[in-house]
């Protein structure tokens, strides 16, 4: 019959005219900043750096804990090249203790940044990490996006607030690292130490 | 109340309007529009008579007029149509170059 | 009430002069309108709502449309290179104002013997109707047999033909 | 105190003008009137706007509109300070006057057509004899308006809009003015009030409304087809297809001329959706007898709601026809139907009372109905479509 499909239509209408005041199915809108989303696991919206606040002393010293050693390969690596490092003239123990360059300037424009996370897979030292903050709406046009190191460095602890599992993969590597550093060295020790005994007891 | 004699002389003063456009005026279709003028100015002609006439209950202009309304509206239909025909075919709607009579 | 008249005189004859006058072919319709709306308006002035809405309708709504369509179909709307009016406009103009003058001067001659206002009629459209129907049936028949017969015409006339019949 | 209530605006006009001197009344009466009508159908438009723009996301199942005051309910005051604070553009090779003139030209024709409006019991501004003859004319008048828009912009796709808007207005004013002489032929008048009072009483408690009868019932149908045309409204909204014409004839318009024309397609619409209230659903009686005390102007502005609603109900429904598909629907469909009502229309008028004539009017009419769209369907003009490149 003519007109049939336009009745079916109406009525397929009506029924989400309806249905959407009592079905919270058929309206999935989230009204933005009054609800929100909490955010997924695998968000990732701009890089920061990390730093370990465990070393020194549970004090949140983000200068002395940061992981990054100025090696610049993000710097290089960057498409968009919005990575911007000056590496320090004298160096510092790292976490590991191991005495190491840290950077005396580390600036990301994220204005410039594309998101896409090249920096954190090229970093050997698990120095740089992205962030799900994604709320950056400042007044200043051309300064306002351009975070230097301070406002980069974020400790460990945040990191493992937004990515737990991540987090607690990098920290098991890391400790391990370290542990086989610390084998390496007590090895390296000892067999120093045998060396110089051996030294010592040839010379006695 | 107007006399009857200002309504002829606008009638006739738009008649003559329309009838210096006609005569004057090179694209068919002004030439149209100026023989529609001439039209309503019979119209307001008719209707004037028809309100000042011994007896308008009859409707004798009134009815005039109508049916010369539904005759311009007639007419107008079919000279558009054979002036857009005619431009078709010429590729113009100067009356100036119109002036073969051959296709 | 004159001085209504007066007002709607001058639009009428400003809307048809401007129609004649001006360059530009689609201001000539819409100045034509005008003229029609003017010519409406005296009709509602002298008492004939009826076919003072009839004009409205017929003219404003139908004719000024197809006027100007016919204008966009033939590309009218360009001004043209060589004038808008003919050589021989002199002769019209003569003519017109010939034609103006015999009539307004039978107008003004028969001005004593025309007739004076009268009582307004109080016509209905019931009237008009019924009247259409009874004493003026032949001509309305006549009417709606032109009327598709010019309506078939302006069909034809106007209709694209196919390339199979040239 | 139900009469005061039915007739307040009536007596509230007659106290204020009773301060004039009486050579004044009249004149300021009707000014009042007019003052009136132009508050409050604009009124009426800026909370359908919103109204349909929430309509419309709850049909897409989403919110709507919810920003601006309590649910939303001020946007359309945001959106007028927002066009009226807007710089008017007119492009440099537009023709300024035409330009200028278009809108407001459009937006006075429309605002004529409600002075024959029976708004409620008495409430009419002008009672003419010839009513419905005045609204088309004034209605007739619009296209020209609309012409003047897409032809001063100096834009091929504001003329490629004013030209199908006119094409489309010319084609489907003949079923609306056709539709509408059913109505006439049965009253005998074309004065609005006499309509509606031809439509008074209650038969078992229901309105002997003409939508209730196998004519006015077909008839009601053909014009509401027709007006959702001649108000360019969707499923027949091709003259402003955006995806095709950008905005069609008032692509040039910026600021307060645009927001002229939003107001007087919605004011067609109001117009448009009071006379088929007045011709096909008794105006402003009441729909049962024992809601007579109901005030007779909120039956009017309800039913003016009510298929206010469905012209957002179908605008939320019906995808877009082609241009084709427009002028097939209107002459090889709607107008048959419609001369086909005329004669069902006589039919019933000389058939006397009884029920033999219920029977065969509606059987004429469900029959060619069906018979037309059987014949259209068999020839696979219409029905599914099919695509050639999906699926």
């Amino acid at each position: 019959m003519l007109g049939e499909g336009i009745l079916k239509g109406l009525a397929e209408t009506a029924k989400n005219f309806f249905g959407s005041y009592y079905s919270t199915e058929r309206l999935t809108t989230i009204e933005y900043p009054e609800q929100r989303i909490a955010p997924f696991e695998s968000a990732r919206v701009f890089p920061f750096l990390v730093y370990d606040s465990k070393n020194t002393g549970g004090s949140a010293d983000w200068e002395a804990g940061m992981r990054c050693v100025a090696c610049q390969i993000c710097e290089k690596e960057c498409p968009p090249k919005c990575i911007f490092i000056e590496k320090s003239t004298d160096k510092k123990p790292d976490a590991l203790g191991k005495p190491q360059f840290y950077p005396a300037k580390f600036d990301i424009d994220i204005s410039v940044c594309m998101s896409c996370q090249i920096c954190v897979e090229v970093c050997p030292f698990e120095a740089i990490k992205m962030d799900t903050e994604f709320e950056l709406s400042t007044t200043d046009r051309f300064g306002g996006l351009l975070l230097d190191r301070q406002q980069l460095a974020k400790s460990n602890e945040y990191y493992h607030q937004i990515h737990p599992a991540e987090a607690d993969a990098v920290d098991a590597k890391l400790e391990a690292e370290k542990v086989k550093a610390d084998a390496k060295a007590r090895s390296a020790a000892d067999a120093a130490a045998a060396k110089a005994a051996a030294i010592a007891g040839e010379g006695a | 109340m107007t006399p009857l004699a200002s309504y002829l002389l606008v009638a006739a003063l738009l008649f003559s309007i329309g009838l210096a456009g006609a005569l004057t005026r090179r694209n068919a279709i002004l030439v149209l529009i100026g023989i529609e003028l001439m039209l309503n100015a019979a119209n307001l002609n008719l209707i004037a008579f028809w309100r000042y006439g011994p007896h308008p209950e009859l409707l004798t202009g009134m009815m005039f007029a109508i049916f010369s309304i539904a005759v311009a509206a007639a007419e107008a239909a079919v000279g558009l149509g054979l002036v857009i025909q005619i431009h078709r075919h010429a590729h113009t709607t100067d009356l100036n170059q119109m002036n073969r009579m051959k296709g | 009430m004159s001085f209504v008249f007066y007002i709607l005189a001058a639009l009428t004859v400003a809307g048809g002069l401007a129609a004649m006058l001006l360059k530009n072919t689609v201001h000539c319709a819409l100045a034509l309108t005008v003229a029609f709306a003017g010519q409406a308006l005296l009709f509602l002035n002298l008492d004939a709502q009826f076919a003072g809405f009839a004009q409205i309708l017929v003219y404003i709504g139908a004719v000024a449309i197809l006027v100007v369509f016919a204008i966009l179909l033939t590309r009218g709307s360009e001004t043209p290179r060589d004038g808008v009016f003919s050589g021989t406009w002199l002769v019209g103009l003569v003519i017109a104002a010939g034609v103006f003058a015999v009539l307004g001067w039978a107008v003004i001659q028969s001005i004593p013997v025309l007739p004076h206002e009268t009582a307004v009629p109080a016509v209905t459209v019931l009237q008009i109707g019924n009247a259409l129907v009874s004493r003026y049936v032949l001509p309305l028949e006549i009417v709606a047999v032109l009327l598709t017969a010019a309506m078939i015409g302006a069909v034809i006339v106007a209709m694209h033909e196919k390339e199979g019949q040239k | 105190m139900i009469e005061t209530l039915d007739q307040i605006f009536v007596l509230l006009r007659h106290w204020l003008v009773s301060y004039l001197p009486a050579a004044w009344q009249p004149l300021v009466g009707v000014l009042l009137s007019v003052a009136a009508i132009v508050c409050l159908f604009p009124a009426l438009f800026a909370l359908t706007t919103v109204f349909e723009r929430k309509g419309l996301a709850r049909i897409q199942n989403r919110l709507g509109p919810n920003r601006v005051g309590p649910f939303g309910l001020l946007q359309p005051i945001a959106d007028g300070i927002k066009s009226l604070t807007k710089e008017d553009i007119v492009p440099l090779s537009a023709d300024a006057a035409v330009h200028f003139l278009a809108p407001v030209l459009l937006v006075v024709a429309v605002f004529m057509g409600f002075a024959v409006l029976p708004m409620g019991r008495n409430m009419v501004l002008v009672d003419m004899d010839a009513g419905l003859l005045f609204y088309f004319a004034m209605s007739a008048s619009t296209e020209l308006s609309v012409f003047m828009a897409g032809w001063s912009s100096r834009n091929k796709y504001s003329l490629l809009g004013a030209m199908r808007a006119v094409a489309q207005m010319i084609s489907y004013e003949v079923p609306l003015l056709l539709s509408s002489v059913v109505v006439v032929m049965m009253t005998g008048s074309l004065s609005l009030t006499k309509i509606v009072a031809a439509q008074s009483g209650f038969t078992w408690g229901l309105p002997h409304w003409f939508i209730f009868t196998p004519w006015g019932c077909a008839g009601f149908v053909m014009y509401a087809i027709a007006t959702t045309a001649e108000t360019n409204r969707s499923p027949f909204d091709l003259p402003e297809g955006e995806s095709e014409l950008v905005a069609g004839y008032h692509t040039e318009y910026s600021g307060f001329k645009f927001a002229l024309f939003f107001l007087g397609e919605y004011l067609a619409m109001f117009s448009i959706s009071g006379l088929g209230t007045t011709l096909f659903l008794g105006g402003w009686s009441a729909p049962f007898s024992f809601l007579t005390w109901v005030p007779s102007w909120i039956w009017f502005f309800s039913k003016l709601m009510l298929s206010i609603f469905v012209f957002i109900w179908m605008r939320g429904t019906l995808p877009r026809l082609r241009q084709d598909q427009l002028m097939n629907f209107a002459w090889k469909f709607v107008l048959p139907m419609c001369l086909l009502n005329m004669m069902v229309a006589a039919l019933w008028r000389f058939m006397g009372d009884g029920w033999l004539r219920w029977v065969i009017c509606s059987a004429i009419l469900i029959g060619a109905y069906a018979a037309m769209g059987w014949g259209e369907m068999r020839r696979g003009r219409i029905g599914p479509r099919s695509y050639r490149y999906a699926e």
